[in-house]
């Protein structure tokens, strides 16, 4: 079957800012999302949450525009004061104009 | 001196330590995140049960100036504490109002600890006092939050940390169990006091294991943030209490009263602060404000703080 | 009345309402997963294992009647809904039956509140009534399922939703907690009594918390699901809850257990008839049935519909 | 034989059975991992803390020989379990002394079945028990461990491995536990005590459903390993039992304590022995070594060797 | 060391396709699978489990035959009807043989 | 805005080598991981962990050399013995120099 050759963005960031993240990507216009609770370490040591280094990673299915859109997004508004790592690949998408 | 070693063989004081010395030998012990948040949930829920159900019998009278006390200090204590840390310590101003921030709110977990204290010494304080700590824990987070504003150095996104704060879980929590205690009263309230009540105390010491290894990882950072903040996190929690004592009696508060309205006073918040400072003080550095609430003052309470300040209830008071 | 005020001081609907404001302010207040699982398992296993040590001691003659009354109003009730839902909703056949499926099975939480109500008001109902749950649970679904093949509109796959039903956990908990409690006795029961009956009514206070959270979540749905799904979510289970008695009191139950039963016949499943209907009737719109059973006919059963059984079963029986 | 019967109407040993069960008709049933972790904490805990008060009010002399059988059947039984794996099962080296391993040491939930089962037939044994399993689980691994050495046969890592038996959480809790007891005493561990003496049976109900899924899965292996495995995940526990019970009561342990020390010494690790054979011998199979300390010997003690060992000691000590 | 150029296939489903799912990527052919509890949102809004939009994803490493028919049979068999979401991208695998 | 291409380095194992990994993967000089709780089935069966095929996941951001090093050493140390698969695919990093 043909599959749609979109993006596959993943955004690891500190939890605090899971629902200012959420907000964001559906204004840049991506279908959903994905979530997973996850842990972690980096460059900026100590984060806020109920426990070191929990973190939450978003993935999301994207066309090009709205995933460079995301990602400057995250560059300009999260990177510099908040423990975040992002970065996209290609994916090959079953029924992937559904995602456009 | 011999209610001080009362503390040290509380179970809840032991636990602590335990918590911090298995993260020392690298124990693979740890306590799944959702039963810490279940733990927390159940003790914050039963404090306000409890505090409500007291309530729907208490007087007006009787706490409107401990209401009134507690604002006030909720007020005054973050701005003791941003001029420490401002011009005695030399911080910048943002992060002398993040840790004001924290100082300004409450440490639930002190509060109880030092609710359990004064029962397991047979001098139970008012029962109102759980509705104190949901009064204290805003007011003090947001006068520091506006500090920086006056000095228009950071631009504070206050709206966002402040909806943080008021629709905090331990908010809802604290006041929806005042209300749901406060409107069931003692006859409601009875089948489901086994739960609250019987469990309380043993709860508590798992919590506490957790909070001692959560503060073991904490001392680690101790060197970074250096001698100043070390000495902040002890003095100005003493300093703190001693005002709330000498308040808190001048309000009415029995000396078992006024030696829990120090221990909140005094204590610095690390759940709700955090999360509404990180919010609204992004540049203030987690290391300085989480290491200070929970790797120096919150230890201290539970050792030290909470019979000190009793002695002290008694010695103003008694 | 009087007994309508006595439910809305309990803490049981009150933290339902808490559960429902927490979200509607959008606090960030939420209770793991794992916990809400670990409540409901420790809910229905307590159940089933009280009803088991009751069944131990109860004569066969005394409740094969409410057996007999139970499996009849499992195969009567989902086809009324049917009908209800097709002929005067004009649904089509597959959500038709998908939202019967669950009218036709029981929600325990429902089942549990009205017990704990009744135990309240100081009149407790039969012993054996965990019993009527179990087996309460799963006909209806099956009854339901079978009416689109009549139809033949849908292929569904009947055989995997049964298993999914039948080996479901609540069933196994219940049936395994009355096997255990009925092998088990009053006597070996005893060890484990204060764990399953003194934390029972305190944990069901945190299970309503965490179940208004959910409910919050699907009243936003309301406006999608129309009056008339509205109107039905609360209209049948009222005819259902009449029918009940009435059947109940023939059979022999006693007022209180009359009106527990109507609790229980009223209720709609929302965690064995979801999954099964997802697997036999995929089309079938999980909006439609989750809004009505979990967001319409719970919250209506919780806070008026089992004060009013209470009533009409002591007013027909009484 | 009727205290036999006894353990089979016990809701601890029912509730295995319906984990177990639950797993044969694929039931979607299970105990999330988080709740798994927290009741094995509680559990741990809580007999370290009984144990502690116990000790605090016991003369040393009372335990000194039991202490000593302890160690010498913590290096004695995993030498034997060797042997026979090695020259009568012919198994090689690395899987010998990794089986080896587990049987040195010691399954806590098997302890704490024996003291239940001992305090239901009211015959409570010695309080200071719980100390003798912190004692017994380490020595046993490390025994084993060393034997592949001195074969040169396998270069294992024995310091991580030790690391990991020595600071591995069922140690941390269990001597954490014992120290605190030890130290508040009788009054300072009053409060606490509803929570962990009153929930603890229930919630070992809650533990054994979950582990008899695990059985469950492990049962599948059964064919895997053999008929002389099996043969040996029973007959050497008895044997172990039966030396236990001889020494034990040489050793000035009562008819009761005899018959839990022996339960202790027949059963094998299956938390703390597989993480460390796991690092120390990575080429030994999980599966042979899960299999028989979890899938035959465990079940097997639950349901028959517990009342064996009592019967034994009773005919052998009464 | 030398790396095997094979298929990461992601599956997002409800969760109550799990077992389901499960069954079929074995039948398919893959050597194993790694599941992780997720959560998300997308085009279908409201499903069926104890909470809204939880969901588990499923990543296997396979050949382009055995992932084409796990393709073929999700989009066949679940599209329609179910919340999923399918995607695959080439990996390079340690040992890569053993996964086909 | 600009990204750099780095390696999207993951690696599951049996939960019991996580410590071991971790120190692995900062000693080859990756500059943080993340980390995720999963479960998995594959051909070696049956693992030592609380449960069955619990697994833990790792995911690092890294350049090729570190890359590399890290997938030898995973294949050397750990390949033989344990429960293991290592990937790795190309991702496009934003502020990619911070992780190299
Ligand atoms: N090199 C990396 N590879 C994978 N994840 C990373 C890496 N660096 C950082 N992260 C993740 O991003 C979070 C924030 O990193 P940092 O902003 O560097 O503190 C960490 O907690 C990790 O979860
Ligand atoms: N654009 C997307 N990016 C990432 N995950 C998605 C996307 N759309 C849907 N999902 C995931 O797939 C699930 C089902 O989506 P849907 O079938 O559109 O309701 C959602 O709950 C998400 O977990
Ligand atoms: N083909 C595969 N695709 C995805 N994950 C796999 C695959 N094979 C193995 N795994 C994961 O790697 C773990 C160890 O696999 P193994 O070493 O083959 O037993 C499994 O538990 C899975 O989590
Ligand atoms: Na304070
Ligand atoms: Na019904
Ligand atoms: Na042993």
């Amino acid at each position: 079957m043909e599959l749609t050759e979109l993006y596959l963005v993943t955004i690891v960031s500190e939890r605090i800012l899971k629902d200012d993240i959420i907000q964001m990507i559906k204004d840049k216009g991506a279908s959903g999302y994905t979530i997973t609770d996850v842990k972690g370490e980096g460059s900026r040591g100590t984060r806020v949450s109920d426990f070191e280094g929990r973190n939450i990673k978003f993935e999301v299915v994207v066309g090009k525009d709205v995933g460079n859109k995301i990602i400057d997004s995250v560059s300009e508004t999260y990177f510099e004061n908040y423990a975040v790592i992002t970065y996209a690949s290609p994916v090959n998408v079953v029924r992937g104009d559904k995602y456009l | 001196m011999e209610s001080l070693l009362t503390n040290f063989t509380s179970p809840i004081v032991l636990a602590f330590l335990l918590g911090i010395i298995s993260k020392l030998v690298k124990s693979d012990l740890e306590i799944p995140e959702s039963i810490y948040k279940a733990i927390s949930i159940y003790l914050l829920l039963a404090i306000g049960l409890k505090g409500g159900v007291e309530l729907s019998t208490t007087a007006f009278s009787e706490f409107i100036w401990p209401v009134v006390a507690t604002v006030f200090l909720g007020i005054l204590t973050p701005i003791i504490a941003y001029v420490v840390l401002r011009y005695v310590g030399k911080l910048d101003i943002t992060n002398s109002a993040g840790i004001a921030a924290h100082y300004g709110s409450v440490s639930a977990v002190t509060f109880i600890a030092a609710i359990s204290y004064a029962e397991t010494i047979g001098d139970p304080p008012e029962g109102f006092m759980p509705a104190l700590v949901a009064l204290l824990e805003v007011p003090g987070i947001i006068v520091a939050l506006m500090i920086p504003q006056l000095f228009k150095s950071d631009s504070t996104s206050l709206k966002g940390a402040f909806h943080e704060v008021v629709t905090g879980s331990s908010i809802i929590l604290l006041l929806g169990g005042l209300l749901i205690g406060y409107l069931a009263g003692p006859v409601s309230f009875e089948p489901v006091e086994p739960f609250f009540v019987n469990g309380f105390q043993g709860a508590l010491v798992i919590f506490l294991l957790e909070l001692g290894m959560i503060t073991a990882r904490r001392l680690e950072d101790l060197k970074k943030v250096g001698f100043f903040l070390v000495g902040f996190g002890i003095a100005v929690p003493i300093l703190h209490g001693v005002i709330a004592i000498i308040i808190g009696l001048w309000s009415g508060l029995s000396v078992s009263g006024a030696s829990v309205f120090a221990a909140m006073v005094s204590s610095g918040s690390y759940i709700a602060a955090p999360a509404a400072v990180r919010i609204a003080l992004p540049k203030a550095s987690p290391t300085l404000y989480l290491t200070a609430s929970l790797g120096i003052t919150f230890p201290f309470n539970i050792a030290l703080g909470i019979p000190l300040y009793y002695l002290l209830a008694t010695w103003i008071g008694g």
